[in-house]
């Protein structure tokens, strides 16, 4: 199989959704599972954190963060010039696209761990740095400088949403604690996660489903978006990567998170943010197109493109 | 806290407004409420279908809420204008109000 | 879609129809109700007891559901005559109606 | 079981009496009010703001319910005087009556 | 202990219910339990059958499914000329009875697995095969021929439903990734296995203490019935299975099948397919009776009855 | 670090709770897990149960269960006369104090053992047969003789409550069951334990950081009786267990008993039995600050005055 086995249960949800099944997971096992990720995710991050001085990290941090602004910067005169779209709908979609979908990154880290492929551990730290940088630019779009922003709101949003407080619990909490102390908790967090992840693809599925209808609506335009931004996105990240001295993993890794779309944290804080943009144009594309395209074809795309830049540098 | 002062002999009454929105709202109206006047309010999950497509819960960006808030007939009206004017061009959202008897009338 | 055309100072009300049933009749009255004219509708998990005994929702089998449905007077009116001809007899439900005044009355 | 009988041409109508509180109340309220007359009543899972604070449902000593009773008026005088005289004093609760129209009112 | 020590967590969940004790399991745990439960068995069988050659399997699929047809097409009479029974609800519970029940067939092989005794893996199959059949058969029966049913949506309602969709989609994902691609998966959905099925046991303990009222509303007959028509069906199980060449782990397994009655997927079928049939007849039994039966008594019985035949015909 | 990482998971649900994130824990899953946790700690008492003879605990069991009682009965002066409580308050908050945090114990088990410390393992006994008493004293000391009490159903609020029926039916099945009949269950109770007592205490975080508001109301009384109890409470803990010859782990372990404050049986019952107790105050006290004090500052006290004592006394 050219992609990991897990995104099998995505395919079935996807069927079933399709078929009108009466599958339906109750939307408080979603959180529960999303809960459990995010937490899960944080605190194998710290683990790693703690093995490395983190000094070392903020350079290569700023390099990656910085780089990453690119995409919603891009993003956004495309899809209001080419695509037409109306500026809180193109600001909300760059936002998206901008910041990083937590679940892409964990089947790319498992389809690598599947072929015995290592990568930095403390990408994670990353995962953290980019999911929310793109949606501050995003309201910065929104707004185009025009109107006051409630800014104090809006980065509490952003900043005390679940998902950064969550991954960032995780890391302090796993770098605090160190391996040792988290060993106990191994057997629910590091053992269950890949199945908790198969269980969460499983509903992603059954929520994408319902999103296909809205694509048909939403045109062709923001279709070849979806399929073209997470490649040009992904080879940035893994040229980044490789210039910041990252291995094939990591830099596949990198250039995964750079072309994957947000669909936790981005809707959330754009739907209070930026309330004009319509959000079935932003999920519709992350969630119905980016994320399936990203977990079929995208993370070995990637991982092919890292191996060349590799191979180039050194 | 203006409220309308029944005759004696009626029984209270006071406004119930429903509010069914996005779950998204729910910190956002939970802060505007009580600063509107509203002494309580009650909440429960909910899932639906409108003007905006079917909204079945699925996921947080899905989900549905449904408030419900007794009080008098001058808060329900400021409400009712507060989130016409704040919320209902850009979210799911629909009200209605309707008369109904309370207990304990000083509590609303 | 006929709508009742009240008065042009009257503010604008509907009807407010709430079913309560098995939670198996979901799917059914979902493709149901726009069927017979709703706009839309507000569901929520419920439990309680009636004439077919406790349901406590502790499992599917013993699940309910509660339905709202803003619509016209005549709508109600053909939802209300077709779930009491088509359900009524073989399922646990019970429906009532009440007066209420809508925000954006066209969007029922 | 007294119930009010309308005249022959006007719909049936009966009364619906909601009341939220404490979920700690529950196995109280559904033994008590069948014993009241009730003949079946709805409970939904809720959370809400009163003058008892914030009750976000986030655990069991912070959860809410919402009952609904639908019954003829007597019934629905009996169960308001009976919680307000057992309950009130010392758990958060509020109720609201409304005057709703019945399918098979033989039920109620 | 003669029975499996998990269904002591039945007999907890039958005592709580019977003492009023406000233990109550949250309805979505319920969900998400019978979720896993459905995930996991099909996960397991599509392992197992990516071991064998599939066309072996079709003759005896065809000879099980055929004979368990006869066990709806035997209740109905006897429900509807001795029982008394109204037309749609001696074929509905005829339906309950033919078709089976995944934990109790959970049940059964944790037993087996415990006492070393081996069984066919591939059984798995015969689950999803018998799950349908006898919904069908029920349908018919309550029509009576005599009226254009639904087919389209009665169908639909059992093919799409989410037992078969979960455990056929469980089959073929685990036949597509095979043993290695699904082991990362292992830790949830087979190590956590039985401890899950222990969880759904005390849960239907209190579900069944919440029947026993029903049935003592519904009379003698149907507790006989209750009583007789698991060991009739298993005996035909056993019978069947040893015929067709099964171990005597694999007799005592589909015995436990066509003796067990389905309450997850018949009662959601009928409810939608036969509407004037009484629910709380058909759960009541199936659960109220049967299920304890099978768990306490039944399961050893018929593998008690599995190993005599096997006797006979080696 | 001092104390046991796990309780990083409780400062971060603070956290969360302070800074007003969107972080929510389903009700459903805060449910899921105590069902969990009482059933788990039930059955790995049953199973430690099943290796001693029972009659040897009957005398211990009756000092530990005698001197217990202390605490409530000594409680109640002291929030009535000095604290000036309203009889039915200082009744309840004293029979919070008196019964025991299941959650506390399992903190201080884990915190033992991550030092690798052992102690009785039927100590769990005493964990059930400390939590009720207590509760009995309160509404006793709350009616002051003067009204008859409904005791039926008082008594049967208690003891068929979920705490006490999950941890006795756990108790029971693992005594029946022994260690290897639990074996297969082991990977779900056991093992994934402690990451379910993490999630737990993210969730009572939470929890904890709402009450806060209501103990800045209560006043200073209250707080100074939240830290000073348990010190008191568990001193007399660890005498009694070293009088009665338990190990230091031991001791330990029925310090903390002693010195928790019941959040999860007491609040429901005290809210039914003695209704004109105001929750704020019990639960407040509880759980805002004894709670968080035994995790942080009381576990390590207690044992280090258990080992004192049992230098004393050896
Ligand atoms: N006619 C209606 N009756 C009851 N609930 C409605 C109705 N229309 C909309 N809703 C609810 O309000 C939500 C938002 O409505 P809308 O803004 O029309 O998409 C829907 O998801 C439904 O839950
Ligand atoms: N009088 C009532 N008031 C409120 N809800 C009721 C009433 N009677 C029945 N119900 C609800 O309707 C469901 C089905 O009622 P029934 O068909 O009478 O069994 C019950 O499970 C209750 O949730
Ligand atoms: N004005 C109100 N409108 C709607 N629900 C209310 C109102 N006041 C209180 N409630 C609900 O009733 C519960 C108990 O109210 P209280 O006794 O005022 O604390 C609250 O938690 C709310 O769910
Ligand atoms: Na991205
Ligand atoms: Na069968
Ligand atoms: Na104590």
């Amino acid at each position: 199989m050219p992609f990991e086995p897990v995104v099998l249960f995505f395919l079935l949800g996807l069927a079933a959704g399709i078929l009108r099944s009466d599958l339906k997971i109750p939307g408080v096992l979603y959180e529960s599972i999303s809960l459990f990720l995010l937490l899960a995710i944080g605190l194998k991050g710290g683990v790693e954190l703690a093995k490395h001085p983190v000094g070392e990290l903020l350079g290569q941090a700023a390099i990656v963060v910085a780089v990453a602004a690119l995409i919603p910067l891009a993003a956004f005169p495309v899809l209001r010039r080419l695509g037409g779209f109306a500026r809180a709908d193109a600001a909300s979609i760059a936002a998206h696209y901008g910041s990083v979908s937590v679940v892409t990154f964990a089947v790319a880290a498992a389809w690598l761990a599947g072929r015995g492929e290592e990568a930095e551990g403390h990408l994670v730290v990353f995962l953290v740095l980019l999911e929310f940088p793109a949606l501050v630019i995003g309201v910065l779009l929104a707004r185009g400088g025009s109107r006051e922003a409630p800014w104090g709101r809006i980065l509490h949003e952003v900043l005390a949403g679940k998902s950064i407080l969550l991954l960032v619990g995780g890391l302090l909490i796993g770098w605090a604690a160190g391996a040792d102390g988290i060993r106990p908790l191994d057997r629910l967090f590091f053992d269950l996660f890949k199945g908790m992840l198969a269980f969460f693809l499983l509903e992603m599925g059954l929520v994408a489903a319902g999103r296909l209808g809205d694509l048909r609506r939403a045109g062709g335009f923001l279709l070849g978006f979806a399929l073209l931004m997470p490649l040009a996105a992904g080879a940035l990240g893994a040229a980044t990567a490789t210039v910041v001295g990252f291995s094939v993993g990591g830099a596949a890794l990198l250039a995964t998170l750079y072309a994957s779309a947000s669909y936790i944290a981005a809707p959330a804080a754009m739907r209070i943010a930026v309330p004009e943009a319509n959000p079935a144009l932003s999920i519709g594309a992350a969630l119905g197109i980016t994320f399936p395209f990203n977990l079929l074809l995208g993370i070995p795309a990637y991982h092919w493109l890292a191996t060349q830049l590799h191979g180039v540098v050194r | 806290m203006s409220q309308t002062n029944p005759t004696h002999d009626a029984p209270p009454t006071r406004k119930l407004l429903t509010l069914v929105c996005e779950a998204t709202l729910e910190p956002l109206l939970t802060h505007d409420l009580p600063a509107l006047g509203a002494h309580g309010y009650t909440i429960t999950d909910a899932r639906g279908r409108g003007d905006h497509g079917e909204r079945d819960g699925a996921w947080p960006a899905a989900a549905n809420i449904r408030i419900e808030v007794i009080c008098d007939e001058a808060t329900a009206r400021a409400i009712v204008a507060f989130v016409q004017q704040r919320y209902y061009a850009n979210y799911g959202m629909v009200a209605w109000l309707s008369d109904v008897e309370v207990l304990r009338p000083a509590k609303f």
